[in-house]
Protein backbone atom coordinates (compact mmCIF):
# COMPACT_ATOMS: atom_id res chain seq x y z
CA UNK A 1 0.00 0.00 0.00
CA UNK A 2 1.82 3.49 -0.73
CA UNK A 3 -1.37 5.40 1.36
CA UNK A 4 -1.90 5.16 4.91
CA UNK A 5 -4.62 7.31 6.12
CA UNK A 6 -6.36 7.13 9.64
CA UNK A 7 -8.20 9.05 12.15
CA UNK A 8 -6.91 8.65 15.73
CA UNK A 9 -8.50 9.35 19.03
CA UNK A 10 -5.11 9.01 20.79
CA UNK A 11 -1.84 11.25 20.34
CA UNK A 12 -0.24 10.70 17.46
CA UNK A 13 2.98 9.76 17.01
CA UNK A 14 5.25 11.32 14.55
CA UNK A 15 8.52 8.54 14.58
CA UNK A 16 5.98 5.82 13.42
CA UNK A 17 4.37 7.80 10.63
CA UNK A 18 8.61 8.64 9.76
CA UNK A 19 8.99 4.78 10.07
CA UNK A 20 6.11 4.12 7.70
CA UNK A 21 7.28 6.97 4.94
CA UNK A 22 10.87 6.20 4.84
CA UNK A 23 11.95 4.13 1.92
CA UNK A 24 15.11 2.64 0.06
CA UNK A 25 13.35 4.51 -3.08
CA UNK A 26 13.07 7.97 -1.79
CA UNK A 27 15.44 10.37 -1.79
CA UNK A 28 13.45 13.21 -0.24
CA UNK A 29 10.50 13.55 2.45
CA UNK A 30 8.44 16.22 3.34
CA UNK A 31 6.31 15.86 6.71
CA UNK A 32 3.97 18.49 7.66
CA UNK A 33 3.08 18.59 11.50
CA UNK A 34 -0.10 20.95 12.20
CA UNK A 35 0.42 21.82 16.54
CA UNK A 36 -1.80 23.16 18.44
CA UNK A 37 -0.81 27.19 19.19
CA UNK A 38 -1.33 28.52 22.44
CA UNK A 39 -2.71 32.20 21.15
CA UNK A 40 -4.85 33.07 18.03
CA UNK A 41 -6.23 36.14 17.28
CA UNK A 42 -4.36 37.86 20.03
CA UNK A 43 -6.50 35.46 22.41
CA UNK A 44 -5.44 32.59 24.75
CA UNK A 45 -6.33 28.78 23.70
CA UNK A 46 -7.57 27.18 26.77
CA UNK A 47 -7.58 23.91 24.36
CA UNK A 48 -9.06 22.67 20.78
CA UNK A 49 -11.68 20.27 20.32
CA UNK A 50 -12.11 18.10 16.61
CA UNK A 51 -14.91 16.44 15.57
CA UNK A 52 -14.66 14.35 12.16
CA UNK A 53 -17.52 12.48 10.16
CA UNK A 54 -14.91 9.67 10.16
CA UNK A 55 -16.11 7.33 6.96
CA UNK A 56 -16.44 10.57 4.88
CA UNK A 57 -13.05 11.96 6.26
CA UNK A 58 -11.36 9.07 5.34
CA UNK A 59 -12.75 8.81 1.54
CA UNK A 60 -11.97 13.00 0.96
CA UNK A 61 -8.65 12.02 2.26
CA UNK A 62 -8.17 9.08 -0.19
CA UNK A 63 -9.52 11.34 -3.02
CA UNK A 64 -6.82 14.09 -1.97
CA UNK A 65 -4.32 11.35 -2.32
CA UNK A 66 -5.07 10.56 -5.81
CA UNK A 67 -4.79 13.37 -6.66
CA UNK A 68 -1.29 14.21 -5.04
CA UNK A 69 -0.72 10.56 -6.86
CA UNK A 70 -1.88 12.06 -10.43
CA UNK A 71 -0.37 15.31 -10.43
CA UNK A 72 3.11 14.53 -9.26
CA UNK A 73 5.54 11.63 -8.71
CA UNK A 74 4.90 10.79 -5.44
CA UNK A 75 5.70 7.60 -4.18
CA UNK A 76 3.60 6.70 -0.51
CA UNK A 77 1.42 9.23 1.43
CA UNK A 78 0.39 9.38 4.70
CA UNK A 79 -2.17 11.40 6.43
CA UNK A 80 -3.08 11.00 10.27
CA UNK A 81 -5.49 13.45 11.43
CA UNK A 82 -6.55 12.97 15.73
CA UNK A 83 -10.09 13.75 17.19
CA UNK A 84 -11.04 14.72 20.89
CA UNK A 85 -10.29 16.91 22.82
CA UNK A 86 -6.63 18.30 22.38
CA UNK A 87 -4.26 20.40 24.71
CA UNK A 88 -2.03 23.42 23.33
CA UNK A 89 1.50 21.45 21.36
CA UNK A 90 -0.53 18.50 21.03
CA UNK A 91 -0.79 17.69 16.97
CA UNK A 92 -4.40 17.57 14.85
CA UNK A 93 -2.57 16.52 11.60
CA UNK A 94 0.77 14.81 10.39
CA UNK A 95 1.21 14.73 6.64
CA UNK A 96 4.02 13.09 5.07
CA UNK A 97 4.92 12.55 1.54
CA UNK A 98 7.87 10.63 0.47
CA UNK A 99 9.38 10.82 -3.49
CA UNK A 100 12.10 10.24 -5.84
CA UNK A 101 12.76 14.11 -5.99
CA UNK A 102 12.60 16.70 -3.40
CA UNK A 103 10.09 19.34 -5.72
CA UNK A 104 7.55 16.48 -5.63
CA UNK A 105 7.50 15.80 -2.08
CA UNK A 106 7.00 19.52 -1.05
CA UNK A 107 4.73 20.69 -3.41
CA UNK A 108 2.19 17.39 -2.74
CA UNK A 109 2.58 17.74 1.10
CA UNK A 110 1.33 21.27 0.77
CA UNK A 111 -1.26 20.40 -1.90
CA UNK A 112 -2.52 17.87 0.59
CA UNK A 113 -3.07 20.23 3.88
CA UNK A 114 -4.41 23.34 2.06
CA UNK A 115 -7.10 21.15 0.67
CA UNK A 116 -7.45 19.08 3.20
CA UNK A 117 -8.25 22.45 5.48
CA UNK A 118 -10.88 22.97 2.78
CA UNK A 119 -12.82 19.94 1.97
CA UNK A 120 -12.12 16.86 4.52
CA UNK A 121 -15.29 17.36 6.68
CA UNK A 122 -13.17 17.71 10.17
CA UNK A 123 -14.59 20.65 12.65
CA UNK A 124 -12.43 22.39 15.28
CA UNK A 125 -13.67 23.93 18.26
CA UNK A 126 -11.42 26.88 19.85
CA UNK A 127 -12.09 26.86 23.46
CA UNK A 128 -11.23 30.31 25.41
CA UNK A 129 -11.06 30.95 28.95
CA UNK A 130 -14.99 32.89 28.30
CA UNK A 131 -16.23 31.16 25.47
CA UNK A 132 -16.12 28.80 22.93
CA UNK A 133 -16.50 28.94 18.33
CA UNK A 134 -16.25 26.64 15.90
CA UNK A 135 -13.85 27.64 13.69
CA UNK A 136 -14.65 29.08 10.34
CA UNK A 137 -18.74 28.60 10.89
CA UNK A 138 -19.70 32.29 10.60
CA UNK A 139 -18.57 34.80 7.78
CA UNK B 1 -43.57 11.06 2.64
CA UNK B 2 -39.96 9.52 3.85
CA UNK B 3 -39.08 9.85 7.62
CA UNK B 4 -35.48 10.70 6.89
CA UNK B 5 -32.86 10.92 9.68
CA UNK B 6 -29.99 13.25 8.86
CA UNK B 7 -26.34 13.69 11.16
CA UNK B 8 -24.65 16.85 12.00
CA UNK B 9 -21.50 17.65 12.99
CA UNK B 10 -19.63 20.62 14.20
CA UNK B 11 -21.85 24.05 14.68
CA UNK B 12 -24.63 22.02 12.97
CA UNK B 13 -25.01 20.08 16.35
CA UNK B 14 -25.40 22.87 17.98
CA UNK B 15 -28.28 24.79 16.01
CA UNK B 16 -30.22 21.32 15.57
CA UNK B 17 -29.72 20.70 19.59
CA UNK B 18 -28.31 17.42 18.98
CA UNK B 19 -26.03 15.05 16.71
CA UNK B 20 -29.02 13.51 14.87
CA UNK B 21 -32.40 14.76 13.62
CA UNK B 22 -35.67 13.42 11.78
CA UNK B 23 -37.39 15.19 9.26
CA UNK B 24 -40.47 14.33 7.31
CA UNK B 25 -39.50 14.84 3.43
CA UNK B 26 -41.55 14.50 0.15
CA UNK B 27 -40.29 11.18 -1.82
CA UNK B 28 -37.66 12.04 -4.06
CA UNK B 29 -37.11 15.38 -2.73
CA UNK B 30 -33.91 16.98 -3.99
CA UNK B 31 -30.99 17.84 -1.31
CA UNK B 32 -31.91 21.69 -2.51
CA UNK B 33 -35.32 20.72 -1.01
CA UNK B 34 -34.00 19.22 1.42
CA UNK B 35 -31.90 22.28 2.62
CA UNK B 36 -35.29 25.00 2.53
CA UNK B 37 -37.15 22.23 4.15
CA UNK B 38 -34.37 22.99 7.38
CA UNK B 39 -33.58 26.39 6.51
CA UNK B 40 -37.44 26.86 7.94
CA UNK B 41 -37.36 24.79 10.90
CA UNK B 42 -33.81 25.82 11.89
CA UNK B 43 -33.07 29.48 10.79
CA UNK B 44 -29.59 29.90 11.94
CA UNK B 45 -28.07 27.88 9.03
CA UNK B 46 -28.48 30.46 7.15
CA UNK B 47 -26.26 32.44 9.25
CA UNK B 48 -23.74 30.31 8.31
CA UNK B 49 -20.61 31.36 6.28
CA UNK B 50 -21.87 28.14 4.09
CA UNK B 51 -22.73 24.42 4.44
CA UNK B 52 -23.31 21.28 2.48
CA UNK B 53 -25.37 18.33 2.45
CA UNK B 54 -23.59 15.34 2.32
CA UNK B 55 -25.34 11.63 0.65
CA UNK B 56 -23.59 8.47 1.57
CA UNK B 57 -20.13 10.67 2.50
CA UNK B 58 -20.34 12.58 -0.93
CA UNK B 59 -20.82 15.83 -1.29
CA UNK B 60 -24.53 16.50 -3.07
CA UNK B 61 -25.46 18.77 -5.77
CA UNK B 62 -29.09 20.60 -5.20
CA UNK B 63 -30.26 19.17 -7.51
CA UNK B 64 -29.67 15.16 -6.66
CA UNK B 65 -32.52 13.15 -5.03
CA UNK B 66 -32.60 11.96 -1.87
CA UNK B 67 -34.18 8.49 -0.82
CA UNK B 68 -35.46 6.94 2.27
CA UNK B 69 -32.12 4.82 3.07
CA UNK B 70 -29.46 7.61 2.23
CA UNK B 71 -27.18 8.52 5.14
CA UNK B 72 -27.32 12.38 4.66
CA UNK B 73 -25.58 14.47 6.80
CA UNK B 74 -25.37 18.29 7.31
CA UNK B 75 -21.46 19.61 6.31
CA UNK B 76 -21.27 23.61 7.98
CA UNK B 77 -17.64 25.06 6.78
CA UNK B 78 -14.89 22.30 7.84
CA UNK B 79 -11.80 23.41 9.60
CA UNK B 80 -9.63 20.56 10.35
CA UNK B 81 -6.02 20.39 10.11
CA UNK C 1 18.28 29.85 20.75
CA UNK C 2 16.08 29.89 17.83
CA UNK C 3 18.29 27.82 15.83
CA UNK C 4 19.91 24.69 15.83
CA UNK C 5 22.49 23.66 13.54
CA UNK C 6 24.71 20.87 13.90
CA UNK C 7 27.08 18.18 11.44
CA UNK C 8 27.26 14.67 12.78
CA UNK C 9 29.26 11.57 12.19
CA UNK C 10 26.80 9.64 13.64
CA UNK C 11 23.48 8.70 12.47
CA UNK C 12 20.68 11.72 12.67
CA UNK C 13 17.48 11.26 15.01
CA UNK C 14 14.27 12.20 13.60
CA UNK C 15 12.34 12.31 16.75
CA UNK C 16 15.17 14.75 18.99
CA UNK C 17 14.84 17.41 15.68
CA UNK C 18 11.00 17.03 16.30
CA UNK C 19 11.00 17.62 19.92
CA UNK C 20 13.09 20.38 19.70
CA UNK C 21 11.19 22.30 16.78
CA UNK C 22 7.78 21.66 18.73
CA UNK C 23 6.64 24.53 20.34
CA UNK C 24 3.55 26.10 22.15
CA UNK C 25 3.49 29.12 19.71
CA UNK C 26 3.54 27.24 16.49
CA UNK C 27 1.00 26.19 14.56
CA UNK C 28 2.79 24.82 11.65
CA UNK C 29 6.22 22.73 11.41
CA UNK C 30 7.60 21.15 8.30
CA UNK C 31 10.59 19.42 8.18
CA UNK C 32 12.35 17.86 5.52
CA UNK C 33 13.92 14.45 5.41
CA UNK C 34 16.98 13.47 2.43
CA UNK C 35 17.04 9.97 2.48
CA UNK C 36 19.68 7.93 0.51
CA UNK C 37 18.38 6.87 -2.62
CA UNK C 38 19.03 2.75 -3.72
CA UNK C 39 19.01 4.65 -7.40
CA UNK C 40 20.54 7.24 -8.99
CA UNK C 41 20.08 7.93 -13.19
CA UNK C 42 19.54 4.18 -13.48
CA UNK C 43 22.63 2.62 -11.37
CA UNK C 44 22.54 1.28 -8.64
CA UNK C 45 23.39 2.34 -5.54
CA UNK C 46 25.77 0.96 -2.75
CA UNK C 47 26.47 4.40 -0.27
CA UNK C 48 27.02 7.57 -0.56
CA UNK C 49 29.89 9.39 1.61
CA UNK C 50 29.56 12.69 2.32
CA UNK C 51 32.48 14.77 3.13
CA UNK C 52 32.15 18.47 4.97
CA UNK C 53 34.25 21.77 5.34
CA UNK C 54 32.98 21.54 8.93
CA UNK C 55 33.30 25.04 10.04
CA UNK C 56 32.47 26.51 6.85
CA UNK C 57 29.71 24.25 6.49
CA UNK C 58 28.24 25.71 9.71
CA UNK C 59 28.68 29.44 9.18
CA UNK C 60 26.83 29.31 5.32
CA UNK C 61 24.13 26.95 7.51
CA UNK C 62 23.77 29.95 9.74
CA UNK C 63 23.55 32.47 6.89
CA UNK C 64 20.83 30.14 5.34
CA UNK C 65 18.95 30.55 8.43
CA UNK C 66 19.52 34.16 9.04
CA UNK C 67 17.72 34.91 5.35
CA UNK C 68 15.33 32.76 6.46
CA UNK C 69 13.96 34.46 9.24
CA UNK C 70 14.39 37.86 7.29
CA UNK C 71 12.46 36.47 4.67
CA UNK C 72 9.62 34.30 6.75
CA UNK C 73 7.47 35.02 9.79
CA UNK C 74 8.93 31.58 11.32
CA UNK C 75 10.04 30.94 14.86
CA UNK C 76 12.37 28.20 14.88
CA UNK C 77 14.95 26.33 12.36
CA UNK C 78 16.65 23.28 12.95
CA UNK C 79 19.68 21.69 9.99
CA UNK C 80 21.07 18.62 11.07
CA UNK C 81 23.66 17.33 8.41
CA UNK C 82 25.65 14.00 8.67
CA UNK C 83 28.93 12.83 7.48
CA UNK C 84 30.73 9.74 6.48
CA UNK C 85 29.10 6.93 5.08
CA UNK C 86 25.70 6.25 4.45
CA UNK C 87 23.93 3.14 3.83
CA UNK C 88 21.18 3.19 1.53
CA UNK C 89 17.74 4.07 3.53
CA UNK C 90 19.91 6.50 6.06
CA UNK C 91 19.40 10.71 6.33
CA UNK C 92 22.20 13.09 5.08
CA UNK C 93 20.33 15.81 6.21
CA UNK C 94 16.63 17.03 8.15
CA UNK C 95 15.97 20.37 8.14
CA UNK C 96 12.88 21.53 10.09
CA UNK C 97 11.03 24.91 10.05
CA UNK C 98 8.25 26.17 12.67
CA UNK C 99 5.53 28.99 12.03
CA UNK C 100 2.51 30.40 13.52
CA UNK C 101 0.75 29.71 10.08
CA UNK C 102 1.99 26.95 8.05
CA UNK C 103 2.97 28.89 4.72
CA UNK C 104 6.06 30.45 5.95
CA UNK C 105 7.15 27.15 6.94
CA UNK C 106 6.73 25.40 4.23
CA UNK C 107 8.49 28.12 2.36
CA UNK C 108 11.14 28.85 4.29
CA UNK C 109 11.99 25.04 4.34
CA UNK C 110 11.96 24.72 1.01
CA UNK C 111 14.17 27.41 0.87
CA UNK C 112 16.78 26.73 3.32
CA UNK C 113 17.31 23.25 1.48
CA UNK C 114 17.50 24.52 -1.74
CA UNK C 115 20.10 27.00 -0.85
CA UNK C 116 21.78 24.54 1.32
CA UNK C 117 22.72 22.08 -1.64
CA UNK C 118 24.07 25.74 -3.58
CA UNK C 119 26.01 26.73 -1.06
CA UNK C 120 26.95 25.02 1.88
CA UNK C 121 30.72 23.20 1.34
CA UNK C 122 29.49 19.36 1.85
CA UNK C 123 30.24 17.19 -0.82
CA UNK C 124 28.75 13.78 -1.93
CA UNK C 125 30.08 10.84 -3.43
CA UNK C 126 28.03 7.94 -4.88
CA UNK C 127 29.47 4.79 -4.79
CA UNK C 128 28.05 2.46 -7.58
CA UNK C 129 29.62 -1.11 -8.19
CA UNK C 130 31.69 -0.65 -10.61
CA UNK C 131 32.96 3.30 -9.71
CA UNK C 132 32.45 6.10 -7.74
CA UNK C 133 31.78 9.88 -8.45
CA UNK C 134 32.07 12.90 -7.05
CA UNK C 135 28.22 14.48 -7.20
CA UNK C 136 27.92 17.84 -9.75
CA UNK C 137 32.05 18.06 -10.03
CA UNK C 138 32.01 18.26 -13.57
CA UNK C 139 29.97 19.74 -16.07
CA UNK D 1 57.36 34.99 -1.14
CA UNK D 2 54.66 33.73 1.74
CA UNK D 3 54.26 29.43 2.16
CA UNK D 4 50.58 28.53 2.21
CA UNK D 5 48.42 25.72 3.27
CA UNK D 6 46.00 24.67 0.95
CA UNK D 7 42.86 22.74 2.40
CA UNK D 8 40.98 20.31 -0.27
CA UNK D 9 37.71 18.84 -0.08
CA UNK D 10 35.19 16.66 -2.91
CA UNK D 11 37.57 16.04 -5.72
CA UNK D 12 39.89 18.58 -5.13
CA UNK D 13 41.50 16.14 -2.94
CA UNK D 14 41.95 13.49 -5.36
CA UNK D 15 43.06 16.33 -7.59
CA UNK D 16 45.82 17.40 -5.20
CA UNK D 17 46.46 13.83 -3.52
CA UNK D 18 46.05 14.72 -0.54
CA UNK D 19 44.35 16.64 1.72
CA UNK D 20 46.42 19.29 2.15
CA UNK D 21 48.86 20.99 0.02
CA UNK D 22 51.45 23.78 0.18
CA UNK D 23 52.33 26.28 -2.28
CA UNK D 24 54.85 29.07 -2.47
CA UNK D 25 52.85 32.31 -3.38
CA UNK D 26 53.94 35.73 -3.91
CA UNK D 27 53.28 38.59 -1.14
CA UNK D 28 49.59 39.43 -1.41
CA UNK D 29 48.93 37.59 -3.87
CA UNK D 30 44.95 37.59 -4.92
CA UNK D 31 42.37 34.73 -5.11
CA UNK D 32 43.34 34.90 -8.65
CA UNK D 33 46.51 34.91 -9.03
CA UNK D 34 46.02 31.84 -6.32
CA UNK D 35 43.82 30.25 -9.03
CA UNK D 36 46.13 30.39 -11.68
CA UNK D 37 48.98 29.10 -9.87
CA UNK D 38 46.62 26.44 -8.72
CA UNK D 39 45.41 25.62 -12.16
CA UNK D 40 49.09 25.56 -13.57
CA UNK D 41 49.97 23.00 -11.01
CA UNK D 42 47.19 20.91 -11.63
CA UNK D 43 45.66 21.17 -14.93
CA UNK D 44 42.90 18.79 -13.69
CA UNK D 45 41.05 21.73 -11.42
CA UNK D 46 40.10 23.65 -15.12
CA UNK D 47 38.20 20.69 -15.47
CA UNK D 48 36.00 21.20 -12.94
CA UNK D 49 32.37 22.50 -13.41
CA UNK D 50 33.52 25.75 -11.42
CA UNK D 51 35.31 25.67 -8.26
CA UNK D 52 35.59 28.89 -5.06
CA UNK D 53 38.17 29.76 -2.79
CA UNK D 54 37.58 30.14 0.48
CA UNK D 55 39.48 32.75 2.68
CA UNK D 56 39.14 32.56 6.97
CA UNK D 57 35.05 30.23 6.20
CA UNK D 58 33.98 32.49 3.76
CA UNK D 59 33.74 32.49 -0.28
CA UNK D 60 36.55 34.83 -1.64
CA UNK D 61 36.76 37.69 -4.61
CA UNK D 62 39.21 37.02 -7.52
CA UNK D 63 40.53 40.46 -6.05
CA UNK D 64 40.50 39.30 -2.45
CA UNK D 65 44.22 39.21 -1.01
CA UNK D 66 45.41 36.35 0.68
CA UNK D 67 47.90 36.82 3.77
CA UNK D 68 50.10 34.11 5.25
CA UNK D 69 47.86 33.71 7.62
CA UNK D 70 44.76 33.16 6.47
CA UNK D 71 42.58 29.47 5.89
CA UNK D 72 42.59 28.94 2.72
CA UNK D 73 40.50 26.68 1.21
CA UNK D 74 40.01 24.92 -2.11
CA UNK D 75 35.97 24.29 -2.81
CA UNK D 76 34.98 22.37 -5.90
CA UNK D 77 31.16 22.22 -6.50
CA UNK D 78 29.04 21.56 -3.74
CA UNK D 79 26.60 18.54 -3.58
CA UNK D 80 25.42 18.18 0.20
CA UNK D 81 21.89 17.73 1.23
Amino acid sequence: MNTQIEIHTEPLNVQSCIDWIMSPHSGGIDVFIGTVRDMTKGKTVVCLEFEAYNQMAIKEMEKIAQQAFDNWPVQKILIHHRTGVLAVGEIPVIIAVSAAHRAAAFEACRYIIDTLKETVPIWKKEVFEDGEVWVAAHP
Amino acid sequence: MMNIKILAFGIAKDIFGGSTISIELDENATTKQLKTQLETAYPRLKQLASYMVAVNNEYADDAGLITEHDEIAVIPPVSGG
